[in-house]
């Protein structure tokens, strides 16, 4: 009885014995299948029997479903199925209408996407031109951005980050698989060069200061 | 975007007129002073590394004063930026002055530089990422997820103190009766200002307040005393309003009111 | 041209070839995993390129899905993926959520639980109110009374007792343990002050005739 019980508590397998792998798929196969949004490796746990090990089940899954009609596509740290993009014109009647965004909007997300985690400051010091409050608000309730956390400057600026829907909606593996972002930072594009003769984290205090954070907390 | 090629003061062919015409209509496009800096980049039709600042510094500044001359108000930033690269300009003609300790004007043009290759950049990401296949146009969810059942099981509680408070409260329910007027005996103030906004323009001279009270309350000891208590409280109402004035004699003496004359 | 269209309307190949069946089928995958219904032959038919067979991929897809988390159903003329019914228990998730007893069920308790054996028209008197049905119910699926004997009067009514289920769940040995009225005011559990000079024991023949206000104190 004792024995038992330190078996349990310790890493030996546990009186119920975990599904074989080929169950264990079909079992992720079957909660992914059933939802329209990404599932993290730890939801499947959680929902799958004691002892299965969801992350070894996705290797294979992934692999079968190479080249069919539906990926399993990997969205930051969790999985979800997605229609094969070159069967898009199937699918006409299932397109939705996305907001079209503003150019200062789109030029804002991929700032944020590349920059993250990036201030209102350092958005505004790129484009050259103030951020308006419109513009993060309305990447904001796509959820494709949500704040990071607050930079170690004066002013403690609040910071954006992109999101896993962000991710969900580009077909991104996570935010390192960003088009071009290895030349991008090879180039010093990336770099955050303040103005010579200039003190950026000063004027970032400055500006956060202007701004007032109650403009971006205020709801 | 017509080409602003020949912009240059002085060239006032018509094409060059127009085409500088073209970019002052059109600065409403423009997101900002870096956008249109990038913009009159492109007329050097040189990589952005190999550009000419000195050179876009004259275009942009060309640029502003023929915005002036056509009386098109620019924003402030347009102005601020003019007033700089016209700084960075005697900066880079200029010999450098060594006892100076501020950056230089290479190394200012060259920030200047970065500033557009960088927003440049972002543009050219900004436009790989759109064209990226996108989610609910290009690819698909799952259509119909499947329902996860939430099977939701509410436990009540409760604790022996609900327990025994709700037993307290049912037993001893009539003690903790709210306590209230038994309005039949009540004369409120609303009443009693009401009453007395109609008698006092009669008021001419001091008459007692006992006269105010309504006679039907006059008779039961209860009924007097809410009676009393209400017409004085009215009284001091009609006072701080103005209306009337309040005299008493001593202490515990009769209150006596009359209109107060205007 | 005439002839061409004549052509293209009959049964002749088209002048564009079929996909392979295998395309087909990847197609007919991500229809019916994108659409938000089961999808027809006929609506896969017209959606795919001129000259494809749906009914013979769905045939092939079917057979592809057999043994997998999700299956291939037939709906009515249509057809959907569906999760393999063997794994439905995937789907489900137990949430359980604590509320609070209502006033009503925790008064009815504690009368039950003071006045045991104790009939529904006992717990009316003493609380001055209807007892709901369902309130009883609630107390009986919570297993927290249970009917006692039946009482040996007119009509012979039914009796609720506490379990041993409630007496656990608060701690008693037995619901005799429970304070009397006196021990809740000496612990403060009753705030109210009683009129001077009232016996607490005869508070109870007193109340109903002279006060009389029962209106005041409707729930």
């Amino acid at each position: 009885m004792t024995e038992t019980e330190t078996e349990e508590s310790g890493h030996a397998p546990s009186l119920f014995q975990a599904p074989p792998m080929a169950e264990q798929e079909r079992m992720v196969e079957a909660i992914l299948f059933a939802s329209a949004e990404p599932v993290t490796v730890a939801e499947l746990e959680s929902r799958m029997p004691h002892g299965c090990d969801p992350a070894e089940a996705l290797v294979h899954l992934r692999k079968r479903y190479e080249g069919r009609g539906v990926r399993l596509v990997r969205v930051g740290d969790a999985w979800a199925f997605r229609t094969a993009p070159d069967l898009g014109f199937l699918m006409q009647k299932e397109v939705v209408e996305t907001r079209k965004l503003s150019r200062a909007a789109i030029e804002t997300l991929a700032i944020i996407a590349y920059h993250q985690p990036c201030t209102r400051a350092e958005i505004e010091e790129i484009r050259g031109v103030a951020v308006s409050r419109g513009t993060i608000d309305q990447l904001l309730e796509m959820e494709w951005i949500r704040f990071g956390r607050r930079r170690m400057t004066p002013g403690r600026p609040v910071t954006f980050v992109v999101t896993q829907t962000f991710l969900d909606h580009f077909g991104l593996e996570s935010a390192r698989d960003l088009p071009g972002l290895q030349e991008l930072r090879a180039a010093g594009l990336l770099d955050s060069r303040p103005m010579p003769g200039r003190d950026l984290s000063a004027e970032e205090a400055e500006d956060e200061d202007q701004i007032g954070q109650s403009e971006l907390f205020e709801d | 975007m017509t080409e602003p090629e020949g912009f240059e003061q002085g060239a006032e062919t018509v094409a060059a007129r127009l085409a500088a015409e073209s970019l002052i209509v059109d600065v409403d496009g423009f997101e900002g002073p870096l956008d249109l800096l990038l913009t009159l980049s492109r007329t050097q039709k040189v990589d952005l590394r190999r550009i000419s600042i000195l050179k876009l510094a004259e275009q942009y500044l060309a640029f502003v004063s023929t915005a002036r001359k056509l009386r098109i108000e620019l924003a402030a930033d347009y102005l601020v930026m003019a007033a700089w690269l016209a700084y960075l300009k005697s900066r880079l003609l200029l010999p450098p002055d060594p006892a100076d300790e501020g950056p230089s004007g290479e190394e200012l043009a060259a920030h200047l530089a970065f500033q557009l290759e960088r927003l440049q950049a972002m543009r050219e990401a900004a436009a790989r990422l759109m064209a990226r296949d996108q989610l609910g146009r290009d690819f698909f969810a799952r259509g119909l997820p499947e329902e996860m059942t939430r099977t939701r099981r509410v436990r009540y509680t409760a604790t022996l103190l609900d327990l025994m408070q709700a037993y307290a409260r049912i037993r001893t329910r009539d003690e903790f009766r709210p306590y209230a007027f038994d309005r039949d005996s009540v004369f409120t103030m609303e009443q009693a200002l009401e009453r007395m906004r109609g008698l006092i323009n009669f008021a001419g001279d001091w008459t007692d307040l006992s006269v105010y009270l309504p006679e039907e309350w006059t008779g039961d000891p209860v009924r007097r005393r809410s009676a009393t208590a209400a017409t004085f409280a009215a009284s001091l109402e009609l006072a701080k309003q103005g209306h009337i004035e309040l005299k008493q004699s001593e202490t515990f003496a009769p209150i006596a009111i009359r209109r107060k004359k205007t």
